[in-house]
């Protein structure tokens, strides 16, 4: 095997997760840093730093023109889009077609089919894959989406066409919200995705999130890694995620048949890579196919500790054409549970962004925790940036005993200088539904453990935290 | 020496710390004094490289290493800790006062000075953090100041709508 | 459940990895610093710490009545002695008995039975464990030796009574060696061990060291978690361990019948705490009982690893009564491979102690890699103590995963200022016989791989370690 | 500012080492000069907290903050490195001079004062780090100099026997 110089076109945790990956296997790792990221940390797992000139996102990390002018120079041989920026953008795989790179993601076209909603619909359909009662194609008008609406039943969901991780999705209740949801849908989808496209199907009560990870290779391999229930969302986005998913349980039928309805659809558009379809499963446990999200998931750890398969290092030489660690389905097996916390910049109660600069960072955790996060003494949370700065996730026998772990590396994980939803993920971890394993996608909104987040510590705390500044200080002085 | 620590809704802490001596197994003594629970004596102690406060040297607890001049630290709300000195022209804007508290961007303007507007009407829409966030009226009044323009890029602390009560 | 206080008897990697359980169950951990230890990292994970006089390991963690007296003065509930030091000792655990504080071991009788060489074969024997033949007590002369060595043949194995961790033991291969080499093992059985009792017996030639992890509790319940190959050795202490066992292999009725034979011999002694059951497998897959150590022990991580349980939080489970995590034998499963790397302060080549202080420390890991250790900027590694600082353990899909992964940690792994056995590692790692798993415990003296360690990097890497100085210098300077 | 690297064979590199400017983005060069080499660039920066050196600014490694003023470093073996200046009474040991190279007590002593000794015979048994090693000659001759007693505690770089050829 000739080693591979393999750009990273991302930042944060998961350019350090990939950087890892591209290492392990002997390749280059070649990573970018940007004017408003001088100090990017994910750089510490990077042989080959690249700076990409200007401050925001459409300058640098989706500056198409920018990004392949470096994979020139820089004689790339692949390049790794980790999530978001444009790991999902067929427009940029075509480029890098043309440019004789690899894309380490899966072929052009399923990007395309997937990553349009109403296109996905139409192809779960016709490979047998149930979906969620729903306009068939784009509405263009307010008015449009009412006669959706009402011909499938209130509540609905509007969701952007290229949206995906929450963005620009709302819920609608009944026909007099409507028309201010749909404009402020139509809005978000063109900020964020340079799309305005807009759908509205039916909303599932009592819903469960649940979804497959793929492995897929150019060889015909299509194997899955079963499944995530990541139903705890504030605002459509996944706080916390585990696998295996509590709601499935002991049911192995049901695992195997979500399992396998995931792999059809894979198979179905030829998929090549790693990926992850997502359902959403009722009560009578019943499950709708949502969206296929044709890259790596911020999740995806959880299964890497449940299964003990690396998803990176097989996703890496899928797309290099070489063997995957992974030979067939059978080798596949879950063995004990794993949770993930998505620790957030963000106001605990409010759950809103809180950017900042941490200016004191420390991890005394149990045995058993994974800390993927580009977090350290400096860093600064931008605006720009999403304000997921780290997953921490717990590994264990069983559920009971994961929860445990993860609620000692919440007490011992410090993060000074920023808000953050450390204290809300201790509330959940706490709370007794979550702990019995009983809560869908509506338990932010029925629990309120953002509630019960304690508003102020001790006056005791105060003194440690001003001592620990004086320390500084002092340490400052004598050069320490 | 003494700290003043004011929390995001204009709370304030303030107590007098002075640094002791030098103990024999390398802790270093601190006296923090206040109103309300008289003084207190703290050890520092400094452990391969990690730092660690107690009150009794026996029961130590890690104090990460505080790094820069601001001094923002958290206790699940952040907090701002002003060493030695209480900073001029500090305050907490009313709740008819609209400061933002993170940089962002006018998405929409939805009302004008004179405005008669209640408690929780939806006053503008900021894009921050790729989020659309709902900026409220926290009383019920009349539009005084409206600071802002659609479209406009706002820093953090800027005055955007004040409404008289 | 209310929380215990739990005083930690050790130092090291050993003492944090008890700390880290201690406080996941929600129990006060109580850790030791001597005089010769003032910056003891283990105290990271301790929540008090006490101050034990002296400096030699006689005075402080050997000295049962500084330790008692420590227990009655701070209120402890139960002690965890870690591996070595007070863990195998019979009257520390009766005045412990009598201080009315719980020992987070096994009982006394199991220690007692277990830690005498000849008692624990004269119990096999009785259970129909298997046993190497050799003498059946002590032996007192070079000449009773000579005799018993006639009698079972060349060549045989000379070891102390006490002994453990390869310790005090000797192979001699005809009677013209045995007179000197009886002398030095009863020195090195009486210095080490405070017991100069020898035993003899047949020495197996290209045998494997296979060993099984109990757990046990006092309700009965005697578990395997699988066994750890572990013939990678040098003077008879293991190096490199794995679980799996390479030489097991995919042979499933062999593993059931070793880790059957263990818990037979755990039952025997009613064993009630974690524990390991030593074999030496031979060419011809038959095995002997060795020995059992009655601790938590070195290599506990990989089987960790590869099953999900938790060693320690089960073991002070059992200890304090309560219910463990594991319930039944057939919810401990193996999935995938790990492979732990002891990390010592020795000379890479002569592979002799090489005690100083380490003035540099960095890891930059792929995923997939735990390190449990000891090592900070400025840490001393003294005389006294072991020259163990750390354990590389990696943990993958399957067995190559795995290498590839350690063998990355291994580049990523950089301690300065004292000699370590990393660049051994490395070669061991890279090397043919060991990747095919084709192994005995003749492996370091037959392929010789101390050889193959690169004496000296380019000129290059001197001018950057000299500029990691100056960087330094800058800084302190400078303030940073 | 000149280097000393004094390796554990006595082998010795030395080079000239001066600081240059900063760089426009945060990293500083130095310029390292040798007999053999010629000058040679590199350029050093700090990023979250940690340094790393390169001499293409393109290509970086870490180097791991050096934190004593004795700069012992390993490469492999375990170098000294002497910043600045070349320390006096440094020097190695021939193979007929046997000095410890770690602290230890003498356990047995098989050799005497004008005794006849071979390479490879065991002269002395030394207890360290609860091991006990064996001391041999390195080369032919006659020992000159017994400097140690059975019992006896050494500390690092005591010479305990000479042999001479």
């Amino acid at each position: 095997m000739k080693a591979k110089r393999i750009l990273i076109c991302n930042r944060g945790e998961i350019a350090i997760r990939v950087a890892k990956a591209a290492r392990e296997l002997g390749h280059v790792a070649v990573g970018f840093w940007t004017d408003s990221e001088p100090q990017a940390s994910h750089l510490e797992y990077c042989d080959e730093w690249i700076h990409l000139k200007g401050s925001s996102n459409a300058e640098t990390y989706l500056n198409m023109d920018q990004i392949l002018k470096v994979i020139r120079e820089r004689g790339i041989d692949a390049v790794h889009p980790g999530y978001g920026f444009l790991s999902e953008n067929t427009t940029f795989c075509k480029k890098l077609e043309d440019a004789k790179v690899i894309f380490i993601g899966p072929h052009p076209e399923a990007i395309y089919k997937m990553g349009d909603k109403a296109v996905s619909k139409q192809m779960a359909k016709e490979a047998g894959v149930p979906v969620v009662p729903g306009s068939t194609g784009e509405i263009e008008s307010a008015e449009e989406a009412a006669v959706v609406a009402k011909e499938i039943g209130y509540p609905v969901l509007l969701k952007a066409v290229a949206g995906g991780g929450g963005k620009g999705m709302r819920i609608v209740e009944s026909e007099k919200d409507l028309s201010k949801n749909f404009d402020a849908v139509r809005r978000e989808a063109q900020s964020s995705f340079g799309n305005p496209g807009v759908l509205v199907e039916k909303f599932i009560v009592n819903p469960h999130h649940i979804e497959v990870q793929i492995l897929a290779d150019n060889k015909g391999n299509v194997f899955h890694c079963f499944e995530r229930e990541c139903s705890i969302q504030r605002r459509h986005q996944k706080i916390i995620e585990e696998a295996p998913s509590p709601f499935i349980g002991e049911d192995e039928d049901l695992r195997q048949k979500i399992c396998s309805t995931a792999v059809k659809l894979a198979k179905a558009v030829n998929y090549n890579s790693a990926g992850t379809v997502e359902f959403i499963m009722g009560e009578d446990k019943s499950f709708y196919f949502l969206e296929m999200n044709t890259r790596i998931q911020v999740e995806h750890p959880i299964t890497e500790q449940v299964t003990g398969v690396d998803l990176l290092t097989n996703m890496i030489q899928a797309a290099l054409g070489e063997p995957m660690d992974i030979n067939s389905q059978e080798e596949i097996k879950i063995n004990g549970h794993a949770i993930e916390c998505r620790v957030c910049s963000e106001d605990a109660v409010t759950m809103l962004p809180a950017p900042g600069q941490v200016n004191g960072f420390e991890c005394t955790f149990p045995q058993g925790i994974r800390f993927d996060h580009c977090i350290y003494n400096g860093l600064e949370v931008k605006p720009d940036f999403d304000p997921m700065i780290g997953k921490l996730i717990g590994y264990g026998h069983n559920r009971a005993v994961v929860i445990r772990k993860v609620r000692g590396a919440l007490r011992g994980l410090v993060i000074e200088g920023i808000k953050t939803n450390v204290a809300l993920h201790q509330v959940i971890l706490a709370e007794e539904s979550f702990q019995r394993g009983l809560y869908t996608t509506n338990y932010i909104n029925e629990v309120q453990p953002q509630e019960k987040v304690e508003e102020l510590k001790s006056v005791e705390s105060l003194y440690k935290k001003a001592l620990a500044i004086e320390i500084n200080a002092i340490q400052e002085r004598r050069g320490l | 020496m003494r700290y003043y620590i004011i929390n995001a809704e204009g709370k304030e802490v303030y107590f007098d710390v002075s640094t002791g001596k030098q103990t024999r197994d390398g802790a270093v003594g601190f006296e923090v004094k206040t109103e309300s629970d008289g003084t207190k004596n703290y050890y520092m102690k400094s452990l391969a490289g990690k730092n660690y406060i107690s009150q009794d040297m026996i029961s130590w607890e890690k104090a990460p290493k505080i790094s820069n001049n601001k001094g923002v630290v958290n206790i699940n709300e952040s907090l701002n800790v002003y060493r030695g000195f209480k900073p001029s022209g500090l305050g907490q804007g009313s709740a008819g006062t609209l400061v933002t508290d993170m940089p962002g961007k006018v998405v929409k303007l939805l009302t004008a000075e004179g405005a008669m507007v209640q408690q929780g009407d939806t006053l503008l829409i900021l894009e921050a953090m790729k989020m659309e966030n709902e900026i409220k009226a926290g009383v019920d009044g009349v539009v005084k100041i409206v600071n802002v323009k659609e479209g406009q890029n706002l820093d953090s602390g800027h005055l955007m709508i004040e409404i008289e009560e």
